[in-house]
């Protein structure tokens, strides 16, 4: 593709860019622990943690860096960190 | 779905996405964002791509108090005014540093605008060096601990306060580990006019040398050991404190970080500590946090 | 037209050309000799002339700062400085260059510290020569003027989209009195249209500007850069004819020249000694010399191609540089008349003199022995080049 | 050409004189210029003001070296200031003085021509302000503007009574030195 380069840059085009391979721990999210606070979703620095139909949160693999700050703030532990690829 | 798309490149655990993040949720669509040179425009903008979906725009590491009040002048006069904030949100070192010119300017000229200081206390897209916001005894790259060094030898510059000075309607300090409480002063500050500030404490995991996950839980150390009091200020006057329960040590809050791990290891940490317990204890009977 | 004429200051007329543009937004911080100018701007915008607003700022780095925001954000821009004010706006020319936004500023030549000295040269703005920003040198008040208008047309074109500065020698110009037809403001109308970029800070349509470029992208940007300097290279030639056709002035577009044609000595320069070089050749003329004078306009874009024709009978040139690149000995036109021969076979001698630094006044005598001594060539003898009117007691 | 040098001390107004004489010239219908002697000087110090009139647009930028007029705002610059230097051997220096011309040694044959022009300011605009009386005397003894222009010049830039006073004080010192033309 031929790159017009402009002074401009399009919103939200960072999409591109899927820092899901920056990750080595992945969170795993119980629904059973899950009390539905949200504070995984609030505390996301990729702002990649959903709330699904039924009221429970799943981050965005393509995207989620692994941080682990999810898991740290989860009050009822229903995040654990799992070693990717096991 | 936040207004900071992702695909941008912060570290894992990063404390400036958490601010932007919580500043645009505050605000909404109609804004338009300033962000001077540092490690939030780096990593939501390289190019062909931007991590915003609001208009945004970086110009210099000095001049976002500059450029924001002009883009504000600029809506006035093309009579596009309406209610569009204009937003600067910088690190520490371009605005307690080389941006305070602009930003006493700004703040002189009453330009209706919000300038959010998102302080990981030195300056980090260069690799850790101290800034005027670097506290007493952290090490960084440019004040490492040493043989005969503790450390930054350097209090934090009062930023809140120089603004207050400016008389600004609305100054508030926060927390990125305290979200809603940031919010909600980020959403007054907005709808205040005039030249409004926030100062938001935000832990760097890459420069405080700490896990990533940590980012909160750190933060919140330095609220519970009144590091970081939570305040309000309208008009220079301080209207608001978060008051709190059971001050923890300050060596709770340090322990935790690796920039004061000296402190634990050299014998004159035990009296160095102490000095940072009585920046604890002034901000506690100075802004009555008990 | 002389009846259409007033005797005004030099800085009057130049504001007035400003306010007849209808920029949006002005921003600027005083320093001698610039002051007269944001003064009367100020004034109109205190007296409701202009429909603008002027914001007073805390340094001329802030003030072309706010201008990179309201540019950005839509606004027509004007700035005006000189010497000091300029290099600490240096790192943010660049910028507002690089972003491509038209801001139009004047700037009034002055000599740099140290020592710090108050009067005209031209360092000032030949120092920012690489900053990618167009600069028009003017000869008179009228051109100082008259640039303006057709600098935010050129500046604004959206083929080029790059900043400009109109640069007018400080005191000499902007402080002297002299007959001048102030722009008119249905002819300016007429002339400039009004200002309406694509792309602006928009909350409707969210764009970034001022991405962060790695070296994937960084040389396009550049690359991009100068093609629109490439297209106001003709732009400036186009543009200056227009503004002969809604008002009847030229001054040339480019270049100018005065007695040029069957000239064997050319005189090169820039700025308000255009108008003593005049009378200089008149004088020589009269003597039976074959002399002219090249007026060089545009400093950038760099007119290499209509320099290099207008010059091709001449048998020396003779450049004058109110600037110097210390440790080249040689003043910048001096430098880039020679690089724009060397890849040609047309070898004139090229003998640079620096004049008029720090005020040092230019006059006819001076100029005319400058063309004595560049004659010697044409006898076979090397002329260097030189800081001219050196004081022997002090040097 | 004619070129005209200005002598005053800072707040005397000689800039403004010389602004004043490059308008009432053209409105005269000659071309004009007048520039200061561009410095750092401040109230009370010498100071020079310069003004060139033509039949033809000019272009010429230079100072002014050797000018046909010199006027002196005040007498005691002669103490001073070279005031004579440089002026034209047929040149006039027009000095405001009590003094008569003979009073001063100066080193050249330009003519010396003296009026008391404090006196005139004093009479007519009720305060010693000299700088329009004076370009008044300037065209009464040279004879290159008139006075309707000088006059219409000083009113149109001081409208009102302030400027009729100083219209009287011109045509005053217009008409002493007309008589010694």
């Amino acid at each position: 593709m031929k790159l017009i380069i402009k002074t401009v840059t399009k919103p939200g085009s960072t999409r591109a860019n899927k820092t899901g391979a920056w990750r080595s721990f992945m969170p795993v999210f119980d629904h059973k622990l899950c009390s539905k606070c949200g504070i995984c979703a609030i505390y996301c620095p990729e702002g990649v943690v959903h709330k699904l139909e039924n009221g429970f949160y799943e981050p965005d693999y393509e995207y989620c860096k692994g941080c682990g700050i999810c898991a740290n703030e989860c009050p009822k532990k229903a995040i654990i960190m799992v070693l990717e690829g096991k | 779905m936040s207004l900071l798309k992702p695909g941008h490149r912060g570290c894992a655990g990063c404390c400036d996405a958490l601010a932007a993040k919580f500043v645009l949720d505050a605000i909404g669509e109609d804004c338009i964002v300033v962000s001077p040179t540092g490690c939030l425009e780096v990593f939501t903008t390289p190019y062909p791509e931007s991590s915003w979906g609001v208009p945004w725009i970086h110009s210099l590491f000095e001049n976002a108090a500059a450029v924001a009040s002009g883009i504000e002048v600029a809506l006035k006069a093309l009579g596009k005014k309406n209610n569009t904030r204009i937003v600067a949100i910088g690190g520490d070192g371009a605005t307690l540093d080389i941006g305070l010119q602009a930003i006493s300017g700004a703040f002189e000229r009453g330009h209706d605008l919000l300038y959010i200081c998102v302080d990981n206390e030195a300056y980090m897209n260069t690799g850790v060096q101290r800034s005027g916001a670097t506290p007493l005894y952290a090490s960084t790259t440019t004040s490492p601990a040493g043989k005969i060094s503790s450390g930054n030898p350097q209090h934090k510059k009062n930023m809140p306060a120089i603004i207050a000075a400016h008389g600004s309607p609305y100054v508030a300090t926060a927390s990125v580990a305290y979200a809603p409480d940031m919010m909600k002063k980020v959403k007054k500050a907005a709808q205040t006019r005039g030249p409004t500030y926030v100062h938001v404490h935000a832990p760097c995991c890459t420069g405080w040398r700490f896990e990533g996950s940590k980012t909160i839980e750190v933060g919140r150390l330095a609220v519970e050991t009144a590091m970081w009091p939570l305040y309000e200020m309208e008009n220079g006057v301080i209207t608001n404190v978060k008051k709190l329960r059971n001050i923890k040590p300050v060596e709770e809050y340090l322990r935790a970080q690796g920039r004061f791990k000296h402190l634990f290891t050299a014998e004159s940490g035990v009296e160095e500590i102490k000095k940072i317990q009585a920046i604890a204890d002034w901000n506690v009977k100075n802004f009555g946090l008990e | 037209m002389r009846n259409r004429m007033v005797v005004v200051e030099g800085s009057f007329a130049v504001a007035h050309a400003v306010k007849v543009s209808r920029p949006h937004v002005i921003s600027a911080y005083p320093i001698t000799p610039q002051t007269h100018i944001v003064e009367d701007l100020a004034q109109f915008a205190a007296d409701g002339e202009m429909n603008c607003e002027y914001m007073n700022v805390e340094s001329e780095f802030s003030a072309i700062s706010a201008l990179i925001g309201a540019s950005a954000a839509g606004a027509r821009t004007y700035s005006s400085t000189t010497s000091q004010g300029l290099a600490l706006m240096h790192e943010a020319l660049f910028n507002a260059s690089g972003m491509r936004l038209p801001i139009i500023m004047t700037v009034v030549n002055r000599a740099l510290s140290a020592p710090i000295n108050i009067w005209n040269d031209q360092q000032d703005s030949i120092s920012q020569r690489d900053t990618g920003w167009i600069q028009l040198y003017a000869e008179d008040v009228q051109e100082s003027a008259d640039t303006i208008p057709q600098l935010y047309k050129i500046a604004e074109d959206p083929d080029i989209l790059l900043p400009a500065m109109t640069c007018m020698d400080g005191f000499i110009l902007s402080h002297v009195y002299e007959p001048v037809i102030l722009l008119e403001q249905s002819l300016t109308d007429e002339f400039l249209p009004r200002y309406s970029p694509e792309i602006v800070l928009d909350p409707k349509n969210p764009m970034s500007f001022g991405a962060f470029a790695d070296p994937s992208t960084y040389t396009e940007f550049r690359y991009k850069q100068e093609k629109a300097m490439a297209v106001a290279l003709n732009r400036i030639e186009e543009v200056a004819n227009e503004f002969n056709d809604v008002y009847g002035r030229y001054y040339g577009g480019l270049i100018d020249g005065y007695l040029l044609d069957d000239a064997e000595i050319v005189i090169m320069a820039m700025g308000s000694v255009i108008g003593t070089i005049k009378d200089a050749i008149d004088e020589l003329r009269s003597e039976g010399e074959s002399i002219g004078l090249l007026k060089v306009r545009s400093f950038r874009p760099f007119p290499a191609d209509a320099i290099k024709k207008a010059i091709k009978n001449a048998k020396v040139v003779i450049t004058l540089d109110k600037n110097i690149s210390i440790g080249k000995n040689e003043g910048a036109l001096c430098t880039e008349v020679k690089a724009c021969l060397y890849n040609t076979d047309f070898r004139v001698p090229v003998i640079g003199f620096m004049i008029g630094f720090g005020g040092r006044d230019i006059p006819i005598s001076m100029i005319r022995n400058l063309v004595t001594k560049a004659k010697l060539v044409e006898k076979g003898i090397f002329v260097e080049s030189e800081i001219v009117d050196l004081r022997e007691d002090l040097a | 050409m004619k070129e005209i040098r200005i002598h005053g001390r800072g707040g005397q107004g000689s800039v403004t004189a010389a602004e004043l004489l490059a308008v009432a010239a053209f409105d005269d219908g000659k071309y004009s210029q007048a520039f200061p002697a561009f410095g750092v000087e401040r109230r009370g110090a010498p100071v020079m003001a310069f003004v060139r009139l033509d039949n033809k647009p000019i272009r010429l930028r230079s100072q002014i070296y050797e000018p046909d007029y010199v006027i002196v705002q005040d007498a005691t610059l002669v103490d001073v200031v070279d005031v004579g230097r440089g002026a034209k051997p047929d040149g006039i220096i027009l000095i405001n003085t009590e003094k008569k011309p003979e009073d001063f040694k100066l080193e050249t044959t330009a003519a010396i021509k003296t009026l008391d022009a404090t006196k005139l300011a004093m009479d007519f605009i009720g305060k010693p302000i000299v700088n329009t009386t004076l370009i008044g005397a300037f065209a009464g003894v040279s004879g290159l503007i008139r006075p309707e222009s000088i006059k219409n010049a000083v009113i149109e830039r001081f409208p009102g009574k302030v400027g009729e006073r100083n219209a009287q004080a011109i045509q005053a010192a217009y008409d002493l030195m007309e008589e010694q033309r």
